[in-house]
């Protein structure tokens, strides 16, 4: 039940090229300059082959299944990692692999080249489920109308998966983020990401239409399962950093004459933060292995980790700012962009409240199935 | 702490096999006791029953080693058979013994201590209860002043223990006493082993909050007591106890229990009746106490991956105790919600397994106050919330 | 902004009185022995003009406000009276104050002869609002039909007013306890109050009935919010007591060679304890005032207070348990009995769930007439 | 603490007026930099030329006696007045000279000090900041280092101040430093008025977790004060403080913005490209935290009321402060939650009071998230929610 040694292997390697190559005041500096995606680390994620991780050889991939994945999302948390993994992945491992164009689109995946990025989000009454972005047939061909704000890693895409309604349901679209008709305003946002604000009026061709209908909502609901685990996992990280940070501050930093951390009242603070990072390190493995195993529990087990990585995250984070005091209030310290990274995840793809309202749904139905099982 | 935690994957010939056995040894009246069992222990009586029916059908102590008298069982068919005996609602009979002397005893024990004591222990013919709090002595449990004074080839034993559970039931009792009172408090004490007929001791019972007694006070005056009695070396008491304390730790699955209370909320839920039927965020807090159950049942899954795999699960037991007993008084608050007026009635004499007339509280809702008003002790005895709180501060974060 | 000069009086009178007749041991044999009104003590209450409190002078009552009876009611809290004081006085000075019979009924409450106490939970799928409790017309005239269950302080009454559904809608009637044709159980509750079970199936002669129709509907909704901020006061004073006797506890006791109350972290629970319980304070007292000055904000305020009520009672006599330790847990100590006596309170009446909706319901309806007003 | 809390009966026409010269005197440039305040301080030249206009007005200090400029209002009339300003969405200027000095000084100061400070800081042409923590003091002042030593008519500075707000703004400084190593901490500490241009002091601002800029670093390196700016006597400086800490606790009503964020939260909640506008929880959370805002509006009153009647509010300032605080962090968690996504962008620049441009968050959203991130810093700077526990316990509780 410990990690295989492959996995083992993959966090080992992980760990120690994001150790090497991270630094929290460049990474300040970047993000100052607009700059979330550096170019030679993207190179460098993808000749590790992290870009190839969720697909199947046949297409060049590695294979590897969300609990590897997560292995990396994990440490994107701990390491404050801006680049745009966990947000390219999922689209490509659940949307773009599911499009008759995969074997083309793929391989700009897995050599970096290709960044898609989810466009799901709208200003107007539109739902993240049912957009009111329009994929529309005209005299001279499809065209895609609408709006998709606030994508987050936004900054970073070369390309939008854009999520849009129509006549046959759901539709994928793929727009470059160079192409004509496509306005995009991006903008900083505080867990150093880089954000998107896009307006779309521009035509289509039938290559761009990933998915349509069923397949699209399959796409969809595949996506959103990878996010929450994914948002998850890199929660966990960033969470258990915060907490180390914050052992680490309190057995240094002195008040009356004493460390922090021989504080009982402090003590039992951060006992409850370790028992609740420890919580949720089983709920999000155990949603990875479900989603690998493809169990029927799977859905409930994604909406659990999401549940709760948001709800530990965000107290996780909140205490290690109190905990820290002042200092943690600055810019120039790092605990406090753990407490804003978690926050932006919260609401990444799916929020908190949105995912306990799936589970209680699947729930239901788990229930309602298990009671007409008994009956027969 | 970083292991890979995979589902349980159920043996299910092994849970047939289990479920085929309870329904044939449980009577209408064991059922009854374990339905109505409002704390840790079922009714006496009925427990003391139950554990000969298993120990006769060769399941009296399925965590101790073949050559004790255990099952041979894995890891997960011990999780099988707990769960299969609570979901069929078997009594709970009074398990200080196998739990918690039987394991120090098969490691500091004498082959003539562990050939005298643990055939009684499995068969239940001698019930045990546990001597280590004092009134000035609680979660500071190393200060105790209970003493144990060489004469002869017997210690004499003076003082007293407070939160004895069933005591007043037990054949014999296992205690920390001090034997050397000038040496670092933890290094002069012993562990002993006492037969409750012994002139000299008097158990005085408690009425706990909720009208029952289960908790006792004994009271030692001169009570003569062979030195053969004496478990592990004399003044190494404190390292036999903490072992124990650790196997009490680690050896619990809080989830099959918070799992069933989970299911009987979700059926008073949907009654009709039920006060809080129509209240979407009890269904809401329901489902965020759902989540948090099975976090901790993958925690505990991934304490037994590594029981298993050999390490030392160390302080995550800790943990598990921490939010084991706080989800489910977490529990218990929703059944009394969901009971709501209708748990008010207090009727002892409908606890008593014999007794199956009418009850003045709803039918389901019997033991609910009970459940709730002890559920408040939980995170008390055993090493209280702030305890484990400051070993996990300790032991894991180093503080 | 302090209590007035009578209310002070008041405060210390009682006080005194209930301080020197209560004692913890002797009303646990009591309660053993399914005592639960004392005779002399009522008789004394009555005396005091207690009883008299909430009625006109008109009906040679003392014509106290709510924000008079709330003392009674803390001090009930705080010496876990088990005398049903409470109980009569919601019943007697919102239902039968407003019956045609109100002139023959309220001397025997005044005098401590009639004991009317409320019936209005029931087994089966009526609720409190809409009971199924049937009081209907027959040849031979009225009847009443039904279950009325678990009524709290029922083993004290002499009557109870029950509610049930007529013809005419709502219907409150009175029935002595010893009628023929009322069967009733009475119990031993955990909060020493003593409850009853009741099985009505009697005839019921005009002067029985109380009120009926919307006059009924409107004394149901009257009882309700008193009965609400009757055991927000009286929950106000036991977790005051409870968390008296927790400060107490642990300046005395010594763990580890010093005092529990030293330790930081039981230092800053208490403070949570302090904080939470004048928190509460203010509201109970405010929703007297309101109700006492028939504010327009009198149905916020009184769910107001149940709400925070109901869960500071609860956290602050758990905490006041887990604080003390083992010697909470024996009901030899008095400590878990505030536990006890606010866990009952907690669904007497109305619970915090339904108070809580009852407040969102009263709260949209205020936003709604102040947006229309702010149109105008 | 037994007092009855009353409602707040409000004075109509002392609000119509205040209403009128608000709407008079607020432009829209005044108005949008109230509205895009993220944390205690508006735009500081907004704030700044706000103090102006409300010193004109003869309102510049209302909670000063009438003597040094005050207004003479009761404490219901100040209440309205603030409520009023919030309200109107009026900036917020730096007020430590206002707030924090002004009482000390009308108590401790001489008269010359008094004529010669009171009416430039009042007329907001003074600008003051506070100099109490250091690097290795923060909760734990009293080990406080900088010193300050006699030379002449002197006394000579060096140390360093940090988490001092908006020094990068002020004319003047008013510190704790160190008079006397000899005696035990407090006794040796003196009260200081600095003017931020003398020779020696240099200031570092950090930035803040949401990007802008309000808390500094200061640095004295032979910094020379005139003995004449000693505040109070010399050593004497912790009973100052101690009074003025006292005065910023209970000179707050943080329900004035609780009131306006839940009625935020109601209006997004209502809207239908709200996230959060079809889950009951989210509307049961907001209303219980409006009863806890209700509650401590009652309390702010009760205090409000002892005030008026003379008594000394004591420790009840202190459980106003962490309520205060904490139920402000739970107002911008909702916000955060109603928002969702549409708050991630962070941008600056539209945060100018000049800026009337479009913004890539909602528009209702523009400051959710610095507002949220900065609410983390209320439960520690003036004291933290834990020092405000200790002394609960310690002065309310006598633990």
């Amino acid at each position: 039940m410990t990690m295989t040694e492959e996995q083992t292997m993959l966090w080992d390697t992980a760990d120690r090229y994001l150790r090497d190559h991270t630094d929290f005041n460049q990474r300040r500096d970047q993000i100052a300059e607009a700059i979330y995606n550096q170019p030679e680390k993207w190179q460098a994620f993808a000749e590790m082959g992290w870009l190839a991780m969720p697909f199947p050889e046949s297409l060049d991939g590695l294979n590897f299944g969300l609990r590897e994945i997560a292995i990396l999302a994990e440490l994107c948390g701990q390491y404050l990692v801006t680049e745009p993994l966990i947000d390219a992945l999922a689209v490509a491992s659940t949307v773009l692999i599911r499009s008759e164009q995969a074997a083309t689109l793929v391989p700009g995946v897995i050599s970096g080249d290709l960044i898609a990025i989810a466009a799901i989000d709208e200003p107007t009454a539109g739902s993240r489920l049912s957009p009111s972005c329009t994929l529309s047939q005209t005299d001279s061909g499809w065209r895609l109308q609408g709006k998709k704000y606030w994508i987050s890693a936004g900054a970073s895409a070369t390309h939008f998966a854009v999520l849009a309604d129509s006549s046959n349901g759901l539709a994928w679209v793929l727009v470059a983020k160079n192409a004509a008709g496509l306005s995009c305003e991006t903008f900083p946002t505080h867990d150093g990401k880089g954000g998107a604000n896009c307006h779309f009026d521009l035509p289509i061709s039938d290559d761009q239409i990933l998915l349509m209908g069923d397949a699209a909502a399959e796409a969809l609901s595949a996506f959103r399962e990878c996010a929450m685990i994914l948002s998850s996992a890199e929660t966990l990280g960033a969470a258990q950093a915060a907490l180390d940070t914050t052992v680490d501050y309190t057995k240094q930093r002195e008040q009356f004459g004493q460390p922090l951390a021989s504080f009982q009242a402090l003590q039992h603070r951060m006992a409850n933060m370790l028992i609740q990072t420890e919580l949720t390190r089983s709920l999000v493995y155990s949603a990875c292995d479900a989603a690998d195993h493809d169990s029927p529990d799977r859905g409930r087990f994604a909406r659990a980790a999401k549940v709760k990585s948001a709800a530990v995250g965000r107290k996780v984070t909140q205490e290690a700012i109190q905990l820290h005091g002042g200092i943690a209030t600055t810019d120039e310290y790092i605990v406090g962009h753990f407490f804003k990274r978690v926050t932006a995840l919260e609401t990444w793809v799916c929020s908190k409240g949105e995912a306990l309202q799936e589970f209680i749904a699947l729930d239901a139905k788990k229930v309602a199935s298990a009671n007409s099982a008994s009956r027969h | 702490m970083n292991a890979s935690s995979p589902l349980p994957t159920d043996s299910d010939a092994f849970r047939t096999a289990v479920r085929d056995f309870l329904s044939e040894a449980l009577t209408p009246e064991l059922i009854r006791a374990g339905e109505r069992t409002t704390s840790v222990f079922s009714d006496f009586e009925a427990g003391r029953q139950w554990q000969s029916i298993l120990h006769q059908r060769g399941w009296g102590a399925p965590d101790w080693p073949l050559e004790y008298g255990g099952t041979g069982w894995d890891i997960q068919q011990r999780y099988i058979f707990q769960e299969e005996c609570r979901q069929a609602n078997a009594p709970t009979p009074v398990m200080m013994g196998i739990q918690m002397l039987g394991p120090m005893l098969m490691h500091f024990g004498t082959p003539s201590q562990k050939e005298r004591f643990l055939p009684g222990i499995i068969s239940g013919e001698n019930v045990w209860c546990q001597g280590y709090s004092e009134p000035g002595s609680g979660s500071d449990l190393a200060s105790l002043k209970t003493t144990a004074d060489h004469d002869g080839d017997d210690f004499i034993v003076n003082g007293t223990k407070i939160w004895t559970s069933m005591a007043h039931y037990s054949d014999w009792i296992f205690c920390l006493v001090r034997t050397d009172k000038a040496v670092k408090p933890q290094a002069g004490i012993s562990f002993l082993l006492v037969d409750m007929a012994t002139p000299g001791i008097t158990v005085k019972p408690f009425t706990s909050l909720d009208g029952e007694i289960e908790q006792c006070q004994v009271f030692f005056e001169d009570v003569r007591v062979p030195a053969d009695n004496l478990l592990g070396q004399e003044n190494q008491g404190w390292t036999v106890a903490k072992s124990l304390l650790e196997f009490e730790r680690g050896g619990q699955h809080f989830t099959i229990d918070l799992k069933k209370q989970l299911s009987k909320i979700q059926r008073m839920m949907s009654t009709e009746t039920c006060r809080v039927s129509g209240d979407p965020t009890f269904a809401y807090r329901v489902a965020e106490t759902q989540i948090d159950v099975m976090a901790l049942e993958q925690t505990e899954l991934r304490i037994k991956g590594s029981l298993t795999a050999g390490d030392n699960p160390g302080a995550l037991s800790s943990l598990v105790k921490v939010s084991g007993t706080e989800l489910g008084q977490c529990c218990a608050e929703l059944l009394i919600e969901a009971a709501g007026q209708s748990a008010i009635p207090w009727q002892s004499e409908v606890l008593a397994p014999s007794y199956s007339g009418s009850t003045a509280a709803a039918s389901e809702s019997v033991t609910t106050m009970a459940e709730y008003i002890n559920s408040r002790a939980t995170t008390i005895y055993g090493g209280t919330a702030e305890i484990q709180r400051s070993i996990i501060a300790k032991h894991v974060l180093g503080l």
